[in-house]
């Protein structure tokens, strides 16, 4: 990727992300939320996940993202106007966070892996089409051969093949949750809940 | 199963009877009395013995290797005959009062029991936690003062107790980390003291040791300066639990050290720091606690304090280390332990027919009660030490003991020695004191009381009897111990 | 160059903001926003590493896959948490952390 | 027959009987509770008689040691009990419910426990994250299940944010980690930690994050000042579940992932174990000395919960040693089996006085020797086992941990330990005294139904029982030796 769409894009997350945690009006923050999860979409496809980066998309700026605002407008929750700033929180919250990005920043200044680049880690795709074993559909290996990268296939094949299990566990979960939803937001019979 | 095993058994299962809605005061009576004959046979039989006898070992862990494992020797059987003679007595004298007086006393006799007779450190600790539950809990309940103020009693006697028994914890940890040996870790006091003896531990740890358990059981027992919470709580106490406790119970902490710290650690208590320490702490014992009791107006002040003092002369044997001088300190814990529980019995009737145990406002009961001022004489010479009643043979024997060695220059021990002997005056004083001010004298109008009927002073005879017996024939018990230290 | 190390700043500086709000802001809805930007930070982490460290020349996609989990379980997380969050604003009228203060000892 | 068609058998179960609450919607609670007990006990009976074997396809990451057994045992046991305490509790419960109805609460912890059980086997990093969050799901769905209550919903909003922010932290150190050993294995991460070529800070950062975030599903400091609020709110089964099932559940993947940082030879090791340590420390202090102060008895059992979170992490920072054949793992799976009645019936004692209409706080105790002689023995046996008095089943677990401790000489791990035991002598016996001592008011005697009394009774035998016979976990304690010590 090149360096300048990457900052761009570091920019637009983070920048955002701020206006998240700065913002007084819970829509703004919202539709802060959605643009900043765009940018992380669009790094995620520079890092060659284009499912990740789609789903990413979908899933959250699409929907948790109206599913915010509907709950924002249901509520018609009011900026919080007028209340004075609680200083405590904040500046403990601003510690706590640049203590973490400073940890951060040391970790990675000094492990050998940060190093890494898309030159020196580059994909080997047609070569990686005779070594995938298990994975060696005829369409993932052409798609490798042609020298694209089948991500949405691999993920998929990773799924089914070896995750299987957890993917059932995940509907279960999501099954849960839905129960949980109706359980705690169902009108009651005899009237207003 | 060994003889032991149905010692131990009978007064806890007769407390679960009781508890179920058996007839109180029968089962209590029953479990007790077959329980004293019981250890009076095994006494029997153990006589000429040395050693562990009547052992049985019941695996409960492989590793670490916990077993309930009884086992007694003379010093335990002394002691169980003591623990079932004041069990006996105190369930006996025990009239109208509600099935948890027997509960308890069943429970602190049989958690005793327990302490005295298995020979794993886990069970040993362990029972005596059991035996100073219902402690608290009467004193709480039941105690002879207003639910606040006895509330207070009992807190302070929990958090002192329990504390004490923290540190003990540790201290005993610390004892089977270090002599279990190997790649076991084991409980068993027979397997630790053989580690012990293979491989002792540096003299100067030994010492740090040694003092550790001396913090844990000493507060157990009340030692000077940990032992604030005896005096109020032997004072507040219901009868049978302050017979039983201040007779039996605090008589563990001794056992432990004679039992666990001074076998395995034969030179801790000789390391000159911590015998300075043990003689430092058990002249506040003996000499101040002493002033205090001279000072006490009440009877059951005087008694409870007392309590406390006399235990000096025991830590005295301890620190002495000598033959004679345990010997002579288990014979004293077992005189005191009969002649406290008397007193405290006694002194119980006296509160519940006069009301008031104020000396200002008693005087010449001889007159009224001939027969409980003779068994109260009993308490009183014991107590003081006069010959013919047991714990004269025990406080020589320490006195003699420690005296040993003297070569020309006193040592700290032969002045401690020396100033413990006035500790004997002081009993002398405050204890006659009390005799006379209580039951001769001019008559204090109101305060009238009069014998309690024979029945209810069989238990008094049985303790007045023993001390006389033991007293005058102090043979019986020495002989069951070739040595104090297994 | 942009090296994985610029992906994991960019991720960790993500997963600080959103840290930070959490602790800050007394607004509920606005808190979980900030744990769905927490999520995805870490998700980043996880699909920089991925990419990075190669399985027979392809991104590592067993990584990937929790990225893949890690999205679903925050969709239902912010479902029961809003159906959470309503029931409670039914009650309180009020979003506010400060409201929730009934509990104390 | 598997463990795995066990396991999938109760997760179906529980959906069945919501299928079948939603078809006939006039079915009584109680053969819906009945039925879901009944299922969980056959499950119970039948897991003894499963083998360990599995198919291959799920060696990978699934594994069936003796540690998983026993844990998939626990997570059955209190599933049971709590939906004992769930019927228990139903009078009052169901007027804080929706429509007055419980199904869900039978249902869902059918599939609680299934996630507790796949947590038990989970051997990587994905597993384990799945199964925990399908646990953690239903558990915010069961603490604001009384939801006409503002305390339940309070304490599902604070455990759901805590919840979702501890899934952050986790789901950030299991990147960290992947990205320092490039794997999601257990074993794998234990080997890649073995090897000095392993970047250390990277490794370490991720180790630390993901501790933080198992740290807050076992309520361990500083990660604790959720329990309290959270079990005061939540309904009293639903509390019993999270103090022992959740807790647990942490417990056994907190131990596979310790098995990998604090493998032979691993680069992380020493730093690793002086942080839990630390935080086993001071969780055990942070649990004891507050609730010396607290007035009900649910937050001081919340506290207490807290504290022995603690000492689980003691145990857990001392490895196997030569003179002892107990491994970490096997005292804090003893610890947590002897944790588990005593918990249960002290909650269970709760459950009844509240389904007596009573109170939760200390002074709600008062007398309640009076009223109840049978429901305030009970209770005195179960504060005594937390407490850890000897002779009942809760000093023998303290007792292994403070062993440990002292064998491996962490003095100063050991003195806080101590100091909190003797504050929780403090607080527990301070709550019995005021059942026997403090005169009540004049409520009328408590009634129980004969099926609590034999279940709590039975509880309160089992607290004796292992208290002086402890050897029937004898096996758990001698608890294979972590897979990777073995290599």
């Amino acid at each position: 990727m090149p360096s300048l769409l990457f900052y761009l894009l570091a920019l637009i997350t983070l920048g955002f992300g701020f206006m998240v945690v700065t913002g007084r009006n819970p829509v703004t923050c919202a539709l802060c939320l959605a643009a900043s999860f765009t940018g992380l979409a669009a790094l995620f496809i520079g890092l060659d996940a284009y499912f990740i980066g789609i789903i990413q998309i979908l899933v959250y700026a699409g929907a948790v993202m109206v599913l915010f605002l509907f709950i924002i407008m249901l509520l018609d929750i009011k900026a919080e106007e007028g209340k004075k700033l609680n200083l405590a929180p904040i500046i403990s919250g601003v510690l706590v966070a640049v203590l973490l990005v400073v940890q951060i920043a040391a970790v990675v200044s000094s492990t050998g892996i940060a190093d890494k680049t898309s030159e020196n880690t580059p994909l080997a795709l047609s070569e990686a089409s005779g070594k995938i074993g298990r994975a060696a559909l005829p369409t993932i290996t052409n798609d490798l051969k042609e020298g694209t990268l089948p991500d949405a296939k691999l993920i998929g094949f990773t799924l089914f093949d070896q995750y299987g299990f957890h993917l059932q566990v995940i509907g279960l979960l999501l099954l849960v949750g839905t129960i949980g939803v109706v359980v705690l937001s169902k009108r009651e019979k005899g009237g207003a809940a | 199963m060994s003889v032991l095993e149905i010692i131990i058994a009978l007064p806890l299962l007769a407390a679960l009877a009781v508890g179920l809605g058996a007839p109180a005061r029968a089962a209590s009576l029953g479990a007790t009395f077959i329980n004293l004959v019981l250890v009076l046979v095994s006494m029997v039989q153990y006589a000429g013995k040395s050693g562990l006898a009547f052992t049985q070992s019941r695996p409960i862990l492989e590793n670490p290797s916990l077993n309930f494992a009884v086992g007694a020797d003379g010093v335990s059987l002394i002691l169980a005959l003591l623990t079932t003679l004041v069990m006996l007595a105190a369930v006996w004298q025990i009239e109208d009062r509600p099935n948890i007086f027997y509960i308890a006393s069943l429970l602190i006799g049989g958690g005793a029991l327990g302490a005295f007779l298995t020979t794993d450190v886990f069970f040993i600790y362990a029972f005596h936690e059991l035996a100073l539950i219902p402690t608290f809990l009467m004193i709480a309940l039941h105690g002879r003062a207003e639910p606040a103020q006895r509330k207070a009693v009992a807190w302070k006697a929990t958090i002192y107790l329990g504390a004490g028994s923290l540190v003990l914890l540790a201290g005993l940890a610390w004892v089977v980390l270090e002599f279990s040996g190997g790649s076991k870790l084991t409980f068993d006091l027979e397997a630790l003291r053989n580690q012990a003896k293979l491989t002792p531990l540096p003299v100067e740890k030994q010492g740090q040791l040694f003092f550790l358990l001396l913090v844990g059981f000493g507060s157990l027992v009340s030692l000077f300066p940990f032992h604030s919470w005896a005096a109020p709580a032997y004072a507040t106490a219901p009868t049978p639990v302050a017979m039983l406790h201040s007779g039996v119970l605090k008589k563990f902490g001794l056992y432990g050290l004679l039992r666990i710290a001074m076998p395995l650690l034969p030179q801790g208590a000789q390391v000159e720091w911590v015998q300075n320490a043990l003689l430092l702490m058990l002249l506040g014992n003996i000499l101040v606690m002493g002033l205090v009791t001279i000072h006490a107006h009440r009877l059951d002040d005087t008694l409870a304090n007392s309590s406390v003092m006399h235990m000096g002369y025991i830590f005295l044997a301890f620190a002495a280390g000598t033959d004679i001088a345990l010997k002579g300190a288990v014979m004293l814990m077992f005189a005191h332990g009969v002649s406290i529980a008397l007193l405290f019995g006694l002194c119980g009737r006296m509160r519940n027919q006069l009301g008031t145990l104020e000396y200002s406002k008693l005087g010449g009961l001889a007159s009224h009660a001939p027969a409980f001022t003779v068994l109260f004489a009993f308490g009183t010479f014991a107590s003081i030490g006069l010959p013919g009643l047991s714990n004269f043979a025990g406080e020589l024997m320490i006195f003699a003991g420690s005296f040993t060695g003297f070569k020309g220059t006193l040592t700290n021990l032969h002045w401690t020695v020396i100033l413990a002997l006035w500790g004997v005056v002081m009993s002398a004083v405050y204890m006659l004191r009390a005799y006379r001010g209580i039951f001769h004298g001019g008559t204090n109008a109101g305060f009238y009381m009069i014998d309690p009927a024979f029945s209810q002073r069989l238990p008094f005879i049985m303790l007045a009897a023993t001390l006389l017996v033991t007293g005058c024939c102090p043979w019986l018990l020495l002989n069951l111990m070739k040595t104090a230290l297994p | 160059m942009i090296t994985l190390g610029h992906y994991l700043v960019v991720s960790g500086m993500l997963f600080a903001l959103g840290l930070a709000g959490v602790i800050a802001r007394r607004n509920i809805i606005i808190v979980y926003m900030c744990l769905e930007m927490m999520l995805s930070a870490a998700n980043l982490a996880l699909v920089g590493f991925s990419r990075f460290h190669l399985v027979n020349g392809l991104p590592d996609y067993t990584a990937q896959s929790l990225v893949f989990f890690t999205i679903t379980v925050a969709a239902a997380e912010v479902a029961v948490g809003l159906a959470i969050i309503v029931a409670l604003f039914r009650t309180k009228q009020s979003v506010d952390v400060e409201s929730v203060t009934k509990l104390q000892g | 027959m598997s463990v795995f068609t066990l396991e999938a058998g109760i997760a179906l179960l529980g959906l069945a009987l919501l299928m079948v609450e939603a078809f006939k919607p006039d079915i009584s609670r109680r053969t819906l509770g009945l039925t879901a007990m009944a299922g969980t006990a056959l499950a119970l009976v039948l897991l003894p008689f499963c083998g360990t074997t599995q198919p291959g396809f799920m060696e990978a990451w699934h594994q069936l040691d003796t540690l998983a057994m026993f844990y998939k045992g626990f997570a059955l046991v209190i599933t049971l009990l709590v939906l004992w305490l769930t019927l228990e509790c139903a009078p009052y419960l169901t007027r804080f419910t929706l429509d007055g109805r419980l199904a869900e609460m039978f249902s869902l912890p059918l599939i609680t426990c299934a996630g507790m059980m796949w947590m038990a086997s989970a051997r990587d990093l994905v597993t384990v994250f799945v199964s925990l969050e399908l646990v953690t799901v239903s558990f915010y769905v069961l603490v604001a299940f009384a939801r006409k209550s503002a305390f339940s919903l309070e304490a599902g909003v604070k455990y759901l944010i805590l919840g979702a922010l501890s899934t952050g932290i986790l789901v950030y150190g299991i990147a960290w980690i992947y990205g320092a050993t490039g794997s999601m294995n257990f074993a794998a991460i234990g080997e890649a930690l073995a090897d000095p070529a392993t970047s250390k800070p990277a490794a370490l950062f991720g180790a630390a994050l993901l501790l933080c975030g198992l740290g807050f599903k076992v309520a361990a400091a500083p990660f604790h000042m959720w329990v309290p609020d959270v079990y005061q709110g939540a309904p009293t089964p639903v509390t019993a579940f999270l103090s022992v099932g959740s807790k647990a559940a942490g417990f056994v993947v907190l131990t596979r992932a310790l098995d990998a940082f604090l493998a032979e030879g691993s680069i992380i090791g020493s730093e690793i174990q002086a942080l839990l340590l630390v935080a086993g420390s001071l969780t055990a202090l942070l649990g004891s000395l507050p609730a010396m102060f607290q007035t009900s008895v649910k937050r001081l059992l919340a506290y207490s919960s807290i504290s022995h979170a603690g000492y689980l992490l003691l145990a857990l920072a001392c490895r196997e040693s030569a003179r002892f054949d107990i491994s970490s793992s096997g005292i804090v799976a003893f610890y947590l089996a002897t944790y588990l009645p005593m918990t249960v019936l002290g909650f269970l004692g709760l459950g009844l006085m509240r389904a007596n209409g009573l109170g939760e706080d200390i002074k709600d105790f008062a007398g309640l020797s009076k009223r109840n002689p049978f429901l305030a023995l009970l209770m005195t046996i179960s504060f005594a086992s937390l407490a850890g008095l000897p002779l009942t089943a809760g000093f023998l677990g303290k007792l292994f941990v403070f062993l440990g401790l002292a064998d491996h000489g962490y003095w100063g791990a050991l003195s806080c330990a101590v100091i909190a035991a003797a504050a929780g002598f403090y607080y527990y016996f301070k709550t019995i005294l005021v059942m026997y001592t403090v005169e009540g008011s004049d409520t009328p005697a408590l009634t129980i139904s004969m099926a609590s009394k034999v279940v709590a009774g039975a509880l309160a035998a089992i607290i004796l029982v292992l208290g002086v016979y402890p050897k029937p976990l004898q096996k758990v304690l001698a608890a294979d030796k972590p897979a990777i010590a073995a290599k």
